[in-house]
């Protein structure tokens, strides 16, 4: 019951949390509430997760069930809440809340322009997707603030409820990780915090609006505006987990449950980017990059490292989360290189990448959960064969692989095209040169397990033989013809990895076409439960853990979304257009 | 050019994309399940068949499904280079299927579902390809088909396969990354990537470096799937693909659409004008023609009937780019007519490939002396393809091949014509040894092949145990340690493939030749016996290193699967590719031929109708081109296009 | 504002225990240091003119800190070291060498302790919430004011990082049988 | 007066602030005690508070108490806001602190050390 509580009370302020930094553009705060269509949706969206999530807590004391339900219930209206917002936003600009009539920059008000509507969106709808998936967990909400303090309070208290999501974890590992991540964690929320300090002493203001022309007056080359500056995305970047400052990520994501994985990926770290687009381009504004370019540089090129070091790093681990983890780094570097461009194409790909990226990582997590219920696979050699036994998920894994790559039409391609598109607009050729590398070192991760997934026998696993040739392959890991080898070794030392093969041969041989799809390769395959895993995505699986359809449902559908967000680029930046047009001026 | 909003270049991926949900629903019932292909298929050509007079009349077809990207639409049009592309592949589609049906059901293959389905995916990707209205949406098709054609290279599921597809993902991605750079840099320059026949006229604005920069990275990017030299070399590992995956795809879809490609970049984004003022146009042509010879001369020296046919495919590729690089209108009629000349025989070629394959179980040319009374009707096919291949008039590379020729003489790039002449006789001499020995030749009395190992003409009366060209001896370099293997059996390839014509090549063809000794995995239990029985011949076979007792051939394909740097043998079927070992080893029923030399079978008794069926018709569409070439459309759509690009009528009376 | 013998040595006092906290081994001990750190913090504090934050400070920090540090050793494990202070690494000093060297070049482009032209103290915000706070509250201490009032969204968020925390270590510890 | 002595007169604080910050750093990073990097993490904070509090401070002013009912009178009054977000700083940093100590217990229960070699070398890290 504890975890249920445990889950259920949390993730709800993860989405609080997660919830809401947006903010306003430099135009003036004056402005900003004589162009605004105020409402009092904004502060609903806070509240209601709140509400919700204490209401789980006390109903999940007795009735498990009824805490989920409560939670459904919480995170459907969630996503209404978000859905009239981000509607009031394309029909009327921007929407705002002025909290206890106390306008700002002396009270706090809440801004829902184009791009915090897309979060809060994601957020509630990717909350629904995993509460299906979990049938455990609770709701969770989204805010939006036009200060940069209350970015910090919001910030810590995403980061609380995801560290106590990662030591939700059975292992003592999850707390190990947990612990590391709150430290780092909240290093990086006190660095944002001493740049806030920063912010506040050079300028006497928090409100962003009210910042941004403050800072324009006091001069963007002072020294604590460049503090503040630094202070602050640094803080960003631990959370967000770019290279170097993501140690505490692989730990936090592998050592997690993988509902939880999925969760964090998908809204924990996009969150914190979320907030460096506002600290970026709020705040600080386009000019202050024009008049300390070297901050854009290193910002760029920290990026652009990232995006190399955390595909590297992925090729060479051997455990799919901790490749999956390693990604993320990658692919936010990828979105950091976007923003760090300062023109429209960059941050436009941004934005795309960062929605895109909490769809496919967010169910590349849920898939690799089902593939582990079903079969308790988890290393990248545990993978061969999958596709044959667990083939809805690894077909929903294969495409997200794809999108994730950039294969076009995928929102994975449409991001990149347009990050790609500021990196030669904005004349940085060696970063175009990594975007578009990007691609390839993607591929190198991806492939991997796709081959492993798709066309390689399935090995014993758990044999000794498995534990030889995992010993083999971590040496070897970048090099597909090493791995094969060192496979190819282990196997013969225990179990005759060719004899295994040659029985999967011989099964599927003397099988007739019709069955193909559901080959069972019954004769490598020790688990014994292959066979009936085919057709039936809902049947038995080795650890008492369920499948349910709806978990299947959510990756599946997950996939579908991946492509056709890409197909949707267009509305995704009508609907930014006016946004960014703040934003970039 | 009058364009007409339709439904119908988008009607046509769909119907051919939609067929794959037939299929993956039906997948328990085969039956019905190929009938889904067949229908896709149909559908497909009929949709396309149902534009071309429209498209001669001068119209384009377009349909328009709103913006993709700012500044790029995401729309197909149809115009006479699409046509050309697009009713190619689904017409040979047709015919592929139903040669798929009989092939893949003769060897009883696994995950026929699977392969069903991305054979579709993959021509509806390439028919997107061919209908790309600009170079983005050409980029999304284009990625889409290396997605889709993946998983039919590994389709064998063994390490060589694996080992192939790997090599395929990142020799094709690495080229679609170069492509999107191109793009991008492109629309950064001009502003739109739309193709306009005669080229984007904004481009011969821009920066001339910065455009030579961009046609590098598109022509890379394509020249990966066209197999232009040095980006080539995934090809013949994709060999171990099913046969009719290597003959629809790897002949005429996945490599035309690379050249396609190029076909794209030269006419409708550059245009000959402004390739002409950039000088691109010599360099592209240098690099055809280096890749056509050296890719001929390679052909040669390969054994395995569908390796050599790849590296024949690699050189036939370089004619339509060499064409296309000529820039002279009447070259590029020749160029682009071979795009669909090359499709009908090559296809052919590898059909006739694929029954030898499915009948006898025999992938090496050494083993098949006399094998024209075993299959009369496919080696008579397979003749008529060669002859065609090689030049030889009434067959449809004549017509091509002349166009080239007064295309690169009229343009006084004589030297061109030089190599196109030079290639003639190399293709003669790598296609008229198969078809002299199958009909005219006895597996005792054959000489042995490839034929640069041995003097042209062959030698008669060499026993299976006399020394090797390449200098291995019985029972020499015996080792093992399986990770030895590779090492000590280039060794050996060194000495026996080194060439005078091996200059820059020499590498590349060496390593090929190591991966020649096949995975020697036996399946049922008289074969195996047959190999621990003929251990005496095989030790010293070519590569005696490859040589070890059966049970650590497994263990030792296993480790050095992957090392190879190519399939070993058709890998279609593990079972028969063992005996690619046994070149002239004449006794292991029933691969290779069977003792006493082949039996006599009459016509229509050598193979399914299913596999013949599909050949005849082929061979007659080659034989059509070449007989009546403007009277089966391909000419006039070709002339159509070049007329549109330069504003000649009529190339060549 | 210039610097007094009573802020010099509450200064200094508060830089003794945090060193002292650094460099005890024993963690009681370091504990301990850490409590007289908070404490000094907190009248310092008080100098500061800021009682409010201080008192929380005190009670707080001193007190629910200590506390929770105390239970936390209470319930886990209290190593002995024969040394009785730590041994400094030099790379990490390095490194935190390095941070405090940039922290520190920031300094001298800040406006001097209590000038009343600082920006915080200048800018409207603070002329407002002293010259509004009562009148648009009828609460004297313009603190709580903007606590509980301009700015109870933060407030309504700190009380949300309490709940946050609760729940946390309730997940965090179910296994101990806590709750 | 030289520069130096100038700082060190008119801006100790923040000179105090930045040790702070550092000890609190080399806590974090050197102490292999798990409660004593926790430790740590918290006179970091602080120092960061003393920041905020200091920005605070005006010279000769007042507790921003407003005796006589605001509108200027009674004198300067230090900024309030500063002052408010170190209050709710304070609570978050205590309510971390919570979580972070719960993490502790547990992980000693798990591994029964509090050791970070030690415990690297329990998870095989």
């Amino acid at each position: 019951m504890i975890p249920t509580v445990a889950v259920t009370g949390t993730a709800p302020l993860t989405g609080v949390v997660a919830a809401l930094l947006s903010g306003v553009g430099p135009a003036s705060v004056e402005q900003l509430l004589a162009t605004s269509a105020n409402s009092p949706l904004p502060p609903l969206l806070v509240a209601v997760p709140l509400l919700v999530s204490i209401a789980t807590l006390a109903v999940g004391y007795r009735f498990d069930r009824a805490a989920w339900s409560i939670a459904a219930i919480g995170a459907v209206l969630q996503v209404a809440i978000a859905g009239t917002l981000a509607w009031r936003v394309v029909t009327a600009g921007r929407v705002i809340h002025v909290l206890g009539g106390f306008v700002p920059p002396f009270g706090i008000v809440l801004v829902v322009d184009g791009l915090s509507a897309l979060v809060a969106l994601l957020i509630a709808v990717v909350t629904v997707g995993v509460l299906v998936y979990l049938r455990q967990a609770g709701p969770r909400g989204l805010g939006t603030t036009g200060d940069v303090f209350n970015m910090y309070v919001f910030l810590e208290i995403t980061g609380l409820a995801a560290y106590a999501l990662v030591a939700s974890g059975d292992s003592g590992l999850a707390a190990v990780a947990a612990l590391k991540y709150l430290m780092l964690g909240t290093v990086g929320a006190s660095l944002f915090l001493l740049g806030v300090g920063y912010a506040l002493i050079a300028t006497g203001t928090l409100t962003m609006a009210d910042l941004a022309v403050r800072l324009a007056e006091v001069g963007y080359q002072s020294t604590p505006v460049r503090a503040a500056f630094a202070f602050m995305t640094v803080g960003l970047g631990v959370k967000i987990a770019l290279f170097p400052l993501h140690t505490w990520q692989p730990d936090a994501y592998s050592a997690s449950p993988d509902g939880v994985s999925a969760f964090i990926s998908a809204l924990v770290s996009t969150v914190s980017a979320y907030a460096l687009v506002r600290v970026v381009y709020s705040v600080f504004t386009v000019e202050f990059f024009a008049a300390n370019p070297l901050a854009r540089d290193l910002l760029l090129y920290g990026a652009a490292l990232s995006v190399i070091a955390g595909s590297t790093l992925a090729v060479t681990q051997r455990e799919v989360k901790r490749t999956l983890a390693y990604s993320s780094v990658s692919q936010f570097g990828l979105v950091a290189v976007g923003f760090a461009l300062t023109n429209r194409a960059g941050l436009v790909g941004g934005i795309i990448h960062l929605l895109g990226h909490a769809v496919m990582k967010g169910s590349l997590f849920l898939a690799v959960g089902i593939i582990a219920i079903r079969t308790d696979a988890r290393t990248i050699e545990e993978y061969a064969g999958l596709a044959r036994r667990v083939p809805v998920a690894s077909a929903a894994f294969a495409v997200l692989a794809f999108a994730m790559i950039g294969v076009p039409p995928a929102v994975g391609f449409v991001g990149k095209w347009y990050i790609l598109l500021g990196a030669v607009e904005a004349g940085e050729p060696v970063v175009a040169l990594v975007v578009v590398a990007s691609t390839l070192l993607t591929l190198a991760y991806f492939a991997r397990l796709i081959e492993r997934m798709y066309f390689s026998p399935v090995t014993d696993s758990t044999g000794p033989a498995g534990t030889v040739a995992d010993g083999g392959e971590s040496s070897a890991g970048r090099d597909g013809r090493e791995s094969e080898s060192a496979v190819a070794d282990g196997g013969s030392a225990g179990t005759d990895a060719a004899t295994v093969d040659r029985n999967a041969e011989d099964t599927r041989d003397t099988r007739n076409d019709s069955d193909v799809e559901a080959d069972t390769s019954a004769g490598a395959d020790t688990d014994g439960d292959a066979g009936s895993a085919e057709l039936d995505p809902v049947t038995d699986d080795p650890s008492g853990r369920e499948v349910t359809a709806g978990m299947t449902a959510v990756v599946v559908l997950a996939a579908i979304v991946a492509v056709a967000l890409g197909l949707l680029a267009t509305e995704l930046e009508a609907l930014l257009r006016p946004t960014l047009e703040v934003l970039l001026s | 050019m009058i364009e007409t909003g339709s439904l119908r270049p988008l009607g046509a991926v769909l119907v051919a994309a939609l067929s794959i949900v037939g299929i993956v629903v039906f997948r328990a019932r085969p039956n019905v399940r190929e009938g889904w292909s067949v229908l896709g298929a149909l559908g497909t050509v009929a949709v396309i068949a149902s534009m071309v007079p429209g498209v001669l009349a001068g119209q384009a077809y377009v349909t328009d499904l709103g913006t993709f990207v700012p500044g790029v639409r995401f729309a197909l049009r149809v115009d006479p280079l699409g046509l050309l592309f697009g009713l190619l592949a689904s017409l040979l589609w047709v015919i592929t299927t139903f040669y798929s049906i009989g092939y893949m059901r003769g060897l009883d293959e696994h995950a026929q579902t699977r392969y069903f389905a991305a054979f579709a995916a993959s021509v509806a990707a390439a028919v997107g390809v061919a209908f790309a209205r600009n170079l983005l949406v050409l980029f999304v098709f284009y990625e889409l088909l290396t997605v889709a054609t993946y998983p039919l290279v590994t389709h064998d599921e063994t390490g060589e396969a694996r080992a192939a597809g790997r090599k395929y993902l990142a020799y094709t991605f690495g080229g679609g990354v170069a492509v999107l750079a191109g793009t991008v840099l492109l629309y950064v320059l001009t502003g739109t990537t739309a193709f306009t026949p005669g080229g984007i006229a904004a481009l011969a604005e821009a920066d001339p470096v910065l455009a030579r920069a961009v046609f590098a990275l598109l022509l890379t990017g394509f020249g990966v799937k066209a197999a232009l030299m040095p980006l080539h070399s995934w090809l013949p590992d994709a060999m171990v693909a099913p046969t009719p995956v290597s003959g629809l795809l790897h002949a005429v879809a996945v490599v035309k659409s690379g050249v396609f490609g190029i076909a794209r970049v030269v006419l409708d984004v550059y245009g000959p004008g402004l390739m002409g003022d950039l000088g691109v146009g010599l360099p592209l042509a240098a690099i055809a023609a280096f890749t056509l010879l050296t890719a001929s001369v390679i052909a040669l020296r390969k054994d395995n009937l569908k390796r050599r046919l790849a590296y024949s495919t690699i050189s036939q590729l370089s004619y339509i780019v060499l064409g296309l690089a000529i820039l002279s209108p009447a070259s590029m009629v020749g160029g682009l007519l071979h795009i669909p000349a090359h499709a009908f025989m090559k296809l052919t070629l590898f059909f006739c490939a694929g029954a030898i394959h499915v009948e006898t179980h025999t992938d090496d040319i050494s083993d098949m002396a006399g094998i024209g009374r075993r299959m009369p009707v496919t080696m008579l096919a397979f003749a008529v393809a060669s002859a065609g291949m090689a030049g030889i008039p009434l067959v449809a590379g004549f017509v091509s091949k002349w166009y080239l020729l007064i295309g690169s003489v009229g343009s006084g790039q004589a030297i061109f014509a030089v190599v196109l002449l030079l290639s003639g006789v190399l293709n003669i001499a790598y296609f008229w040894p198969i078809v002299y020995q199958a009909f005219f030749e006895t597996p005792e009395a054959s000489d042995r092949k490839p034929l640069v190992e041995s003097p042209l003409g062959g030698r008669y009366g060499d026993g299976p145990a006399a020394t090797r060209a390449d200098g291995g001896r019985p029972g020499d370099g015996r080792d093992e340690d399986p990770k030895g293997d590779r090492s000590e059996s280039d060794r050996n390839d060194t000495a026996a493939t080194e060439t005078p014509l091996g200059s820059g090549t020499t590498r590349e063809t060496d390593s090929e030749a190591a991966g020649e000794t096949p995975p020697p995995e036996t399946q049922d239990s008289p074969t195996e016996t047959d190999a621990v029985q003929s251990e005496g011949e095989q030790a010293v076979d070519r590569y005696p290193s490859d040589h070890a007792l059966p049970g650590d051939d497994r263990e030792r394909d296993e480790n050095t699967a992957d090392s190879k740097n190519e399939t070993a043998g058709p890998g279609e079927d593990r079972e028969s590719s063992e005996h690619s070992t046994f070149h002239d080893h004449a006794y292991d029923e029933p691969h290779g031929p069977p003792a006493g030399g082949w039996e006599q079978r009459a016509f229509g008794e050598e193979s399914s109708w299913f596999v013949l069926g599909p050949i005849l018709t082929v061979v007659a569409g080659a034989v059509v081109l070449g007989i009546v070439p403007y009277w089966a459309i391909f000419l006039r759509v070709v002339e159509l296009i070049v007329a549109g690009v330069t504003g000649t009528p009529r190339v060549v009376g | 504002m210039s610097l007094t013998f009573l802020e010099a040595g509450l200064l200094g006092f508060v830089l003794v225990c945090g060193l002292t906290t650094a460099l005890l081994k024993d963690v009681l001990s370091s504990i301990i240091a850490f409590a007289a750190y908070s404490l000094g913090m907190a009248m310092f504090w008080v100098i500061l003119r800021a009682p409010d934050v201080a008192l929380t400070e005190a009670a707080v920090g001193a007190g629910v800190m200590s506390l929770l540090l105390l239970l936390t050793i209470a319930r886990t494990v209290r190593p002995s070291h024969e040394a009785f202070t730590e041994s400094i690494r030099l790379r990490t000093a390095g490194v935190v060498g390095a941070f405090v060297l940039v922290l520190g070049t920031t300094i001298p482009s800040l406006p001097a302790i209590g000038s009343p032209s600082a920006p915080v103290i200048d800018y409207r915000v603070t002329e407002y919430y002293i010259a509004n706070t009562y009148a648009q509250t009828g609460v004297k201490n313009a603190v709580t004011a903007v606590l509980a009032a301009y700015r109870g969204f933060d407030t309504l968020g700190e009380a949300t990082v309490v709940f946050a925390a609760g729940i946390a270590v309730l997940v965090v510890l179910r296994k101990e049988g806590f709750v | 007066m030289s520069a130096v002595t100038d700082l060190l007169l008119t801006r100790y604080n923040y000179l105090a602030v930045v040790v702070l910050s550092g000890i609190g750093m080399y806590m974090m990073i050197e102490n292999r005690n798990l409660v004593k990097k926790v430790i740590g993490m918290n006179v970091f904070q602080t120092a960061i508070f003393l920041f905020f509090i200091t920005t605070a401070y005006v010279e000769g002013g007042a507790p921003a108490i407003l005796e006589s009912g605001g509108g200027g009178g009674g004198g300067p009054y230090v900024s309030p806001l500063p002052q408010v977000l170190i209050l709710t700083a304070i609570v978050v940093g205590v309510s971390l602190t919570a979580v972070a100590l719960a993490l502790i217990v547990r992980i000693y229960a798990e591994y029964g050390t509090l050791d970070e070699e030690a415990l690297r070398e329990v998870t095989g890290e």
